[in-house]
């Protein structure tokens, strides 16, 4: 598999006694959506946050499109083509919902170093945030200020933003988190399609959603991928019902 | 130089370290707390400063003057939080940076205003005047000697406070989690009163002690203002145990640097120009010991976040 | 239009509103609020007294405060010579304040006389005819101290002061005359407090003696930590820090010290002697070395004011060069650069019933012109 | 988009202009002096607020910009005057009293300083930041006033102002005009910054850290860029002020001016573009007016920001022209 477009090496993070990710090796191949599900405090967040380059794994390596990424930072990682959604939206609260697709678009740009021209009237920038908003159906809150938007709507906006980056791989923490089930379908819809533009590694609590969406899954436990594999496959497997499911069902 | 004059010095550094300490912990409290930028705390060292001047004035005791110190900050300080202070803990820290400014020029023309503009008096007294002869001969004054055990004194007690009671759990609860202290029962608003007194109590008995052999004046808070932010920074904002090591870090830093600067600077200097380049070195010292230690510790040594 | 321009400048400067007409008009620009108000108060204080003593119509002085900031005391400056057309300034405390001031001022035709400040640049290269300082030049009592070294046996001074031209003049002015041997020479931190670390190196040192000059508040931690150090050397001084206003807050710490002033209280002259009294009545309190300041420079302006109009400068100038007028110093005459030859004398600190103060013990220098006087071309 | 902070600003700016100009047909030169400084410092101010309200920098160590600014000129003037050549190699240099020249040595001087502090200073945040550039500030500060080459606490004098070609600067209404000019073009400059790429890249970086890097924009430089604009605008309104004082010391590199220069964008309103042009118009005002109530006068005007800081939020802008509307 040369071609997986993300593939984690043997990724091992401690915080003190606590180990976070514990040899963990996944890959992302281009057209899937692979599904990283979890109980609570499995060590999801820290797997993506070694993934996208907030924190570097203490041994392991991270490959981004066939290149050895693990000593670059988030935005050198960004300008690769990792498209990322927050679990907590991480938005620009004061702007209004097509100024936050606009700063995508100038991220996906990369020259944000012009001081005097109205960015809010540059049709390079302002196209791709319109199209990014219609793909999310968010055009007719394009001029509402996004601190007044609910939270299925940031989950939203946050795709859109991803969108407008053109990237290469979606990595979507959680994005159907607070969408209410019509919004959860609606967007089940979309990452259904989007995964023909690029792969997405999607962290789901929404069982519903991964199972199906995902061509693959993989199960974190204690920091350790226990099995991937297929929706029918992880169904079946008796040590992810144990350490997992069973654990669902009782809560 | 010898021996005697590095051991003496050293002591001077511990012993403007520990009023260093005085300041900032209480400084350091408020900030970790309520998370408040309080540039006010300096007027509650001014404040506690005259107290004792006045008092010492009418009643002659020195020990008076200590309490009265105490006591008239604490309840300045309370007053400040009651009235002013705590429509500030949900404003960002430019609000709290103007607001507590202005306090400051309240104060000091206030000050001003009730006590003239000439410094007051306020002396040591008899039974802890003069120099004792230490072990290893070296003289020093009984009364920087007393002000450093009193400041270990009330470190030690801090941190026994802190550790150890309930009041100190709920400051620590409260520096971690300000819903979950409300959520243990605990009155926050006292809570944050009593943290605030306590703070301005501390200042004020620093005030109280260093002016007996400096001069009591309005604006003599200011410096020593400025002095405390680069303690607490230094060690970790929210930190006591941060604060003292940052105030013997910077008391240690400034005393010495002092000395030893020009001193070093005469080894290719002529002595006059080698003496005002070491001293203008000497006094951008503790400046420079900040910007590295935040530099390599961008929270400052005992630090989590800021 | 004659309305709107009163109610624009009632607006503007409300203090000046009741501004009647005035024959000749003083600007006073003193520190009057913050941090060493309590100079600037006592120079208005001691100004005032002459004038009301004097009590002649024609002369209005406007009085604001500087807060001690260059800044603002030049746009005070500005604001008295272009707005109230002021013939005369005075008031400055500070030396940074006066460099910032005066050049301006008298360029644009005002008389400035200094009460207090004196910078070494204003008495040479930088003279100017317009200019008169009433008090001394920065580095004279420091010379009389010197001086007075020499003549009391003293052969290895310490010597300190803040790290600022101020200080460094002082220090200068003392090296000047004293011929002994230099156990150290320290510059301290501006605005600094605590004073251990050097009064340890004043004992390790094996000095006979110490010289220092820190104005203000750090004179008054320096004596109260020397007196509890154990060190007993003598101390010599300017009188800064051993003025009325201060010498309260020193308390004992600072009896017997020996100081160098070109006033005190027991001269014996009718003018003093008045002076003294007057301001004792009028005020509650004894004079200080600047309320003699400020008295003196409105005496001298009176006095000038009697032979001249300030319109017509050269007349009024020499007035004032000639310095004819019963100074609370005894004799006082200007030199060549307009700043003052004079008596300095040495004081020693002493305790009178409850108060402290001065008693004149010796004349450090007679009839005394600064070191900078040559090099004013004027 | 007539809002009623658009026709407020217009108002202020009016004023600024208005005030003076009716000063000038009276004869109250004094007054034009004090519009001179409003301008001047409400410049200041405008440079600190790119930092402060679009880029979230809370700097209190703004007062070193100002103060290099004061100093470029004062040096410069001092060697022109004094026909002391500041250096003889690459090229025999004496100082200079042309104030285009003086202002680009400012600009250029202030912002190389700003690039050194913020490249330190912006590797903390929080108070932190505050204090790292508060300590720089104190560094030049100490630094000055035993620098004795330039006068130390002293301070540094010149007699007559710098010249303008084709104006006479000692004319208080001209340099006012000078001083209003570069104010007006600053102001246009930072209304134009913050609806470029740049700004709107900055500001989000100032909201949510997390979604800049997301996008692939560097958080670091876009700030480290907005600190060097924002300490080289407020070194020009140095150079001016000194230019105003004929008179420049180390009183302008301490934390005081520092303070005074951030109360000017408070209390106007944080990240409002006019917002320093009240704030230091308030300040004057209020300086003045109170000035002459007493000698202590200075717990009034304590009182008076308090009451603003407590009760009129947003500044005096947010008090007047109602909550900040969504950008765009």
């Amino acid at each position: 598999m040369a071609d997986a477009v993300l593939r984690t090496k043997k990724l091992n993070k401690s915080f003190g006694a606590l180990q976070a990710s514990r040899d963990v090796s996944l890959d992302l191949r281009p057209g899937e959506i692979h599904a990283l599900i979890g109980p609570n405090g499995a060590g999801k967040s820290t797997l993506i946050k070694q993934i996208a380059g907030n924190i570097a794994p203490d041994s392991g390596k991270v490959e981004l499109l066939g290149r050895d990424v693990t000593a670059l930072d988030t935005v050198a990682r960004a300008r690769m083509g990792l498209g990322r959604t927050f679990q907590i939206s991480a938005l620009a609260m004061e702007y209004t919902v097509l100024q936050n697709a606009v700063l995508g678009a100038l991220g996906g740009q990369g020259r944000p170093y012009r001081l005097f021209r109205n960015v809010m009237k540059d049709p390079a920038l302002l196209e791709p945030a319109r199209d990014a908003l219609e793909r999310v159906g968010l055009s007719d809150d394009a001029g509402r200020r996004t601190a007044d938007l609910s939270h299925g709507q940031r989950r939203q906006l946050e795709v859109a933003v991803a969108l407008t980056l053109q990237p290469k791989l979606f990595l979507m923490d959680e994005p159907m988190a607070g969408l209410g089930s019509a919004g959860s379908k609606a967007l089940t819809g979309f990452l259904d399609d989007l995964r023909q533009e690029a792969p997405i590694l999607l962290v789901e609590h929404d069982m519903d959603a991964v199972f199906a969406l995902a061509d693959r899954i993989s199960v974190l436990v204690y920091g350790q991928i226990i099995a991937t594999g297929t929706a029918a496959d992880i169904r079946a497997n008796a040590e992810v019902r144990r350490a997992y499911l069973g654990e669902e069902d009782a809560a | 130089m010898t021996y005697i004059l590095v051991l003496e010095q050293i002591l001077n550094g511990l012993q403007f370290g520990v009023m260093l300490f005085l300041m900032a912990a209480g400084l350091t409290l408020v900030f970790g707390v309520m998370g408040l930028i309080n540039l006010a705390h300096g007027s509650l060292y001014m404040v506690g400063a005259f107290a004792a001047a006045a008092v010492a004035g009418w009643t002659g005791s020195f020990l008076l003057a200590l309490i009265a110190s105490l006591a008239a900050a604490a309840a300045a300080g309370a007053l400040m939080e009651l009235v002013v202070i705590r429509r500030l803990y949900r404003r960002d820290h430019l609000d709290q940076v103007l607001a507590t400014f202005a306090l400051i020029l309240i104060f000091s023309e206030g000050t001003r205003w009730l006590f003239g503009s000439f410094p007051l008096f306020l002396d040591v007294p008899p039974y802890l005047s003069g120099p004792v002869t230490l072990p290893g001969g070296i003289e020093y004054p009984l009364y920087r000697l007393a002000i450093i055990l009193i400041g270990l004194a009330i470190a030690a007690g801090l941190f026994l406070l802190i550790a150890r009671t309930r009041i100190g759990i709920q400051i620590r609860a409260g520096e971690a989690d300000r819903e979950m202290i409300a959520a243990l029962g605990v009155d926050i608003s006292k809570l944050y009163t009593l943290v605030f007194a306590l703070g301005a109590a501390l200042a004020g008995l620093a005030g109280a002690l260093v002016g007996a052999i400096q001069s009591v004046q309005v604006g003599m808070g200011e410096p020593v203002l400025i002095l405390a932010f680069v303690v607490i920074v230094i060690g970790g904002i929210g930190s006591i145990k941060g604060a003292l090591a940052g105030a013997l870090l910077v008391g240690m830093t400034d005393t010495l640097g002092g000395v030893f600067l020009p001193r070093l600077f005469t080894l290719f200097m002529e002595p006059a120009s080698a003496a005002s380049a070491g001293a203008s070195l000497a006094s951008m010292l503790i400046y420079i010991l900040m910007a590295g230690v935040l530099l390599v510790r961008p929270s400052g040594l005992y630090g989590g976040s800021a | 239009m004659k309305t709107i321009r009163m109610l624009a400048m009632a607006a503007a400067v409300p203090a000046l509103a009741a501004a009647a007409q005035a024959d000749t008009k003083i600007g006073m620009i003193t520190t009057l609020s913050g941090g060493g108000a309590g100079l600037g108060v006592d120079v208005r204080d001691g100004f005032m007294l002459a004038i009301e003593q004097d009590g002649r119509d024609g002369v209005e002085v406007v009085i604001e405060d500087d807060q001690r900031k260059p800044d603002a005391a030049v746009q005070i400056a500005d604001r008295m010579i272009q707005s109230e057309k002021v013939d005369i300034l005075t008031g400055i405390i500070w030396s940074n304040l006066a460099m910032a001031v005066v050049p301006a001022a008298t360029a644009q035709g005002v008389f400035y006389l200094s009460p207090n400040a004196g910078p070494s640049a204003l008495a040479g290269k930088r003279c100017h005819p317009n200019y008169f300082n009433v008090a001394w030049q920065n580095d004279n009592l420091h010379e009389a101290a010197g001086a007075y070294a020499n003549e009391a046996g003293l052969k290895n001074s310490f010597i300190l002061a803040p790290n600022y031209p101020a200080g460094k003049d002082a220090l200068t002015g003392y090296k000047r005359m004293y011929g002994g041997e230099l156990a150290g020479e320290i510059y301290t931190k501006l605005g600094q407090t605590d004073y251990a670390a050097e009064i340890a190196q004043i004992r390790a040192s094996g000095a006979d003696s110490v010289y220092f000059f820190l104005p203000g508040g750090m004179g008054i931690s320096f004596l109260k930590q020397y007196a509890g150090s154990g060190v007993d050397l003598p101390v010599v001084g300017p009188a800064f820090s051993f003025d009325q206003g201060i010498l309260q807050a020193v308390g004992d710490a600072a009896l017997g010290v020996k100081n160098t002033s070109q006033w005190n209280k027991d001269i014996d002259n009718a003018a003093n002697a008045g002076f003294v009294a007057a301001f004792q009545e009028k005020y509650g309190r004894l004079p200080s070395l600047y309320a003699s300041q400020g008295f003196d420079t409105a005496n001298l302006i009176l006095s000038a004011l009697d032979k001249a109009e300030p319109a017509d400068q050269d007349a009024f100038r020499s007035a004032l060069k000639a310095a004819e007028f019963a100074s609370v110093r005894g004799d006082f005459k200007f030199g060549d650069n307009h700043h003052p030859v004079q008596d300095i004398y040495v004081r020693e600190v002493i305790k009178e019933g409850d108060v402290y103060t001065n008693k004149i013990i010796a004349t450090g220098l007679s009839d005394h012109a600064d070191a900078y006087a040559g090099e004013c071309k004027m | 988009m007539l809002t009623r902070e658009y026709m407020l600003n217009w108002a202020m700016i009016a004023a600024l202009l208005f005030v003076p100009l009716a000063a000038w047909t009276l004869d109250e030169p004094f007054i034009i002096t004090l519009a001179t400084k409003a301008a001047i410092l409400a410049l200041a101010g405008v440079g600190l607020n790119i930092a402060l309200g679009q880029g979230g920098l809370i700097s209190l160590g703004h007062a070193a910009f100002f103060g290099i600014g004061g100093y470029a000129m004062g040096i410069l003037a001092a060697h022109a005057q004094n026909y002391e050549p500041l250096f003889g190699w690459p090229f025999l240099f004496e100082g200079s009293n042309q104030m285009p020249l003086i202002w680009l040595v400012a600009v250029a001087a202030s912002a190389s300083a700003a690039l050194v502090i913020g490249a330190l200073s912006l590797r903390t945040s929080g108070v932190y930041f505050i204090m790292i550039t508060l300590a720089f500030g104190q560094m030049l500060y100490y630094f000055a006033i035993s620098w004795s080459a330039y006068g130390g606490e002293d301070g540094l004098s010149i007699w007559v102002r710098n010249e303008f070609p084709g104006l006479n600067t000692l004319d208080p209404i001209q340099f006012f005009a000078i001083a209003y000019v570069i104010l007006c073009l600053a102001l246009f400059f930072a209304a134009r910054l913050a609806r470029s790429p740049f700004g709107l890249a900055l500001a989000a970086a100032r909201q949510n850290e997390d979604r800049v890097e997301a996008v692939g924009l560097t958080p670091f430089t876009l700030r480290l860029t907005a600190f060097v604009i924002s300490g080289a605008i407020t070194g020009l309104a140095g150079a001016l002020f000194a230019d105003l004082n004929r008179f420049v010391s180390p009183t302008m590199l301490s934390w005081h001016t520092s303070g005074e220069i951030m109360i000017f964008v408070i209390l106007g309103g944080v990240g409002r573009l006019y917002g320093p042009v009240a704030g230091a118009a308030l300040y004057i005002l209020l300086e003045h007016l109170l000035g002459g109530i007493s000698d202590y006068w200075q717990i009034f005007l304590g009182l008076l920001l308090l009451l603003i800081v407590l009760f009129a939020r947003g500044g005096l802008i947010g008090a007047l022209a109602g909550r900040e509307k969504a950008h765009g």
